[in-house]
């Protein structure tokens, strides 16, 4: 295992210190236990985002802290759910008196340690909201299976939801807007390469030299099946084609489209598929209104990518578009 | 082991050295279904634990409080929650006792699994620590004769329902994702359990 | 090799159609030959700054078009520099009237190819300057070798000049203000892992398990040396230390640190390592004024970092500091 | 061949076929000590040359400059400004002559040369074509004959003088970056010169 890093046990910890170091006028870190929030935190009389989830998907989520997206977010382990006594700390920390919206992606781990928190919370009196967002169509939903996985929606909620609560939501309407965004966006991704989690020090499962794994989860974790290689109109088609079949989504509908990068997939790479994307979505008939495209949504190195699309409406659009500053999305601020 | 608060802190430490010993063999079993961070995830918590074991408290209940809000602030995932609850139900099902009894490890145990069940709402056969903690329940419940006697069935019960684990289709947690590529492998969460009871099985003898 | 492409041969030019279509707000694309220029070009009565080079570095140039920064990027084949009428084309297509500042990196294949651009263009009376940035520490500058490479500096350069000619410089202006930043800025760079070349299909150099090459540059050429793989720690040592002692920087300077990976390092590494690098910086007293991390000058999914250092004053920090809006730098706008 | 126009559009298209066929010889010739795009860069700069001979023009001087032109605008890279240069300074050489002679291949080579040395600043022994084309240009004065035994002995020596690339350190190019560790390989644009001008004497015999 070859990785920028002096030891396993203490990735995380140093790690938040350089994005400290390097982004000092958006956000702070505080350690024991870590909690990325934003520099101007508490926000009097704003309801406060917080989100969290295991380390090793950066720049999701504390390069999503600030201004028009979140108020804090709660580093885990490295693909390890955070533990309660973050996102307590997290609550204290940012919340300005208007209540907090917890965004939970849908993780046993997440789900529990986000949960327990917002139990302690409850009983000092802040007003907490829980929603757990699932879009991963890779994964079936049904009452055998822990549910749907959250993945690359996470962002577009993230976004969406902050500028919401940046430009004055109150605590029920945002949850409402949450709801909404989550029945509203789906994604799929595949992975080229496995990840090698530092404190294993081996990659997460072996691919063959011509094989691909597709409907990965961002854990490094195996998918639903892998199969021979394929030329990208190809690929992309098989990961857009389950998302655009679930929703359902139709000719007219107006959609963000996300194209992301597991990590270790170049930007040429990229670039290229979401052209692809484009192209096959207004075969369909169906608008793109808004894009994103970049490495967001990581599993450490893997290279692969995933695609996510949400079925927007003025509302959606408003907070998309409204001003965001943090370390990996800004603008109109 | 003496069945006081300094009985539960040493089968705590050998816990501790279980833990630490069998560390890659659960992130191997975690990374075939999983996401490969299980031992890791229980090593942080158990070293954490063992930092806090000079300074243990008055009774058995307050050890085993120690360890639950220990394991939940530091382990993360599923198993911190998870473990973090079976440990805080087990000290309150002791109440005040000084000194654990056969009856009193049976009733400890089955506030655990009964924690663990509200936690994490798996059923026996979904291939979680439900399907080694449930056997160990029963057992212990079945069981007579002392502490260690009782802890002994335990464990044996759940390394047993640990190995049964390995063909089922996981419908819960992480594993489940997989759906049928989950059959074929141990539960890491299982197999923790057995081990975790084997310690103290060992310590108490 | 696997990667997300259709034909070794199609992959520049499929991903320029996929880049124009996530930012049709900021930049447009025309091919034959190939040139990503401003949507609103030209602006008249500024000067056009344009640079270009090998495809593979995403986002490095395409990415840097826009407001601020860029007016035209010309994008050569994988790793492989630019045409003259990409050159040609490019002018053409975007000098407003006051002059164009070409931006060339040291490479004998790009300075001859802007080169022969230029002289088609001051045949058709353009006023062009060309300005050629050699910032690579760990190439020896001798009358013996080709010169230092152009490498990170390039994009502090970009976004500098930039701003500068949004702001009104006039191209003499503009023109010194290049060789200023260009005198005091020096880098560095590692592989931990090699790249793929799409129409080689195999990694450019083969390193070992533990093997890591140090003083690479960005077109998957070998570097200086290889040694045994290092801690975090030593390993930012190795590539600050001949950089702060080649200008030399010495306490008291203030600087630009940029913190780039190759494009495979994950973020959690190389924030773990600009916080080191912040703090060696410190230590020997030198002030840093602003930072950049990121995947920015990149060898398409290469694994390693490099690190650049820029000597600033008041000037040069004014210009860092002005609107950009491009697809990969955004701020103030 | 026939020294006409028809005559050096053949050689052209055989010119194309070799670069072809070499094309991975010299991407890895070109990965050891540079980039490792130096053949696909000729493939791409000569497939373009192929699509135009359809209509070559009137004198050699004009395909020559048709050459030049489409690899200037294809090949990027070292290779595509020097090659171009080549091309042009040995079309402006030839002038309106209809037929080459054995006179013309040598100026016309002299010419090239001087193109390649003017643009690129590079002595022999830098490790670049100039350590093939020189030793071309002196071979191809001294030699006597047809059109085909000049450019027989100019190929002679540029094949040579690749090889003779092999033990030097790179001065200029992008095998300069690499110092000591450029030595023990040849030179790709040194080989491509040799290749070049072998299927150039081949088409004449
Ligand atoms: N809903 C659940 N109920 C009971 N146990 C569960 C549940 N979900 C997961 N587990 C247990 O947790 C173990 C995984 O723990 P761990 O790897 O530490 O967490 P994570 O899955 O978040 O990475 C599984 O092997 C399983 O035994
Ligand atoms: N200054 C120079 N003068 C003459 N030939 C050169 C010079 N620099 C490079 N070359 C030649 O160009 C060849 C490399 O061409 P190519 O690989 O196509 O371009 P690049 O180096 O830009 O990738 C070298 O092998 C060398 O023969
Ligand atoms: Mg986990
Ligand atoms: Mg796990
Ligand atoms: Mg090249
Ligand atoms: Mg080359």
């Amino acid at each position: 295992m070859k990785k920028i890093i002096n030891d396993p046990s203490t990735v995380v910890g140093e790690s938040l210190r350089g994005l400290a170091a390097a982004h000092a006028d958006i956000l702070k870190v505080r350690t024991e236990p870590a909690v990325v929030y934003r520099a101007d935190a508490p926000v009097p009389d704003k309801v406060a985002v917080i989100s969290g989830g295991g380390s090793g998907h950066e720049p999701m989520h504390g390069g999503f802290v600030g201004l028009g997206m979140l108020d804090a977010a709660c580093p885990g382990a490295v693909f390890t759910s955070p533990t309660p006594d973050q996102v307590q700390a997290a609550i204290e920390h940012v919340h300005g008196g208007a209540g907090v919206l917890l965004i939970v992606k849908n993780y046993t781990g997440d789900v529990l340690n986000f949960e327990t928190a917002a139990e302690f919370a409850e009983m000092s009196d802040v007003a907490v909201r829980t929603v757990v967002i699932d879009d991963d169509v890779a994964v079936k939903d049904s009452l055998y299976t822990a549910g749907r996985r959250g993945v690359g929606g996470t962002v577009l909620l993230e976004k969406i939801l902050g500028g919401a609560a940046e430009g004055g939501y109150r605590l029920d309407e945002l949850e409402a807007l949450a709801r909404r965004v989550i029945s509203s966006v789906r994604s799929m991704g595949v992975a080229l390469t496995a990840c090698t989690v530092p404190h294993v020090g081996e990659p997460s499962f072996v691919l063959g030299d011509d094989e691909i794994e597709i409907g990965i989860g961002i854990h490094g974790e195996p998918g639903r099946r892998r199969v021979p290689h394929m030329p990208a109109d190809q690929l992309v088609r098989a990961l857009l084609e389950p998302i655009l079949d679930d929703l359902p989504f139709g000719s007219g509908d107006r959609v963000v489209l996300f194209t992301n990068s597991m990590g270790g997939t170049p930007l040429v790479e990229l670039y290229l598929a979401h052209g692809i994307a484009e192209r096959l979505l207004e075969e369909r008939g169906i608008v793109v209104e808004r894009r994103l495209v970049g490495p967001y949504v990581t599993s450490l190195e893997m290279q692969g990518m995933s695609l996510t699309v949400l079925k927007v409406d003025d509302e959606m659009l408003r907070w998309w578009d409204a001003p965001v500053r943090t370390a990996a999305l800004r603008w109109g601020a | 082991m003496s069945c006081t608060v300094d009985g539960v802190v040493s089968a705590l430490r050998s816990v501790v050295a279980v833990v630490d010993e069998h560390r890659d063999e659960l992130v191997t079993l975690d990374r075939e279904i999983g996401d490969g961070d299980h031992g890791e995830n229980l090593k942080r918590g158990f070293t954490a634990v063992l930092s806090k074991l000079d300074n243990p408290g008055e009774t058995p209940a307050a050890v085993l409080k120690l360890v639950a809000s220990t394991l939940i602030s530091t382990v993360g995932g599923a198993a911190g929650p998870l473990y973090g609850t079976a440990f805080l139900r087990a000290s309150s099902a002791l109440g005040q006792t000084p000194e654990l009894t056969p009856e009193s490890i049976v009733v400890a145990l089955q506030a655990a699994l009964d924690g663990v069940v509200a936690r994490g709402k798996a059923a026996v056969g979904d291939k979680t620590m439900v399907d080694a903690l449930t056997p160990a329940v029963e057992a212990a419940q079945a069981a007579s004769g002392s502490v260690a006697e009782v802890l002994s069935a335990a464990a044996d019960a759940a390394d047993q329902g640990s190995r049964d684990t390995i063909p089922l289709v996981a419908r819960k947690g992480r594993a489940s994702y997989l759906g049928e590529r989950s059959a074929g492998h141990m539960d890491p969460g299982a197999r923790s359990t057995a081990l975790l009871l084997r310690a103290f099985a060992d310590a108490a003898s």
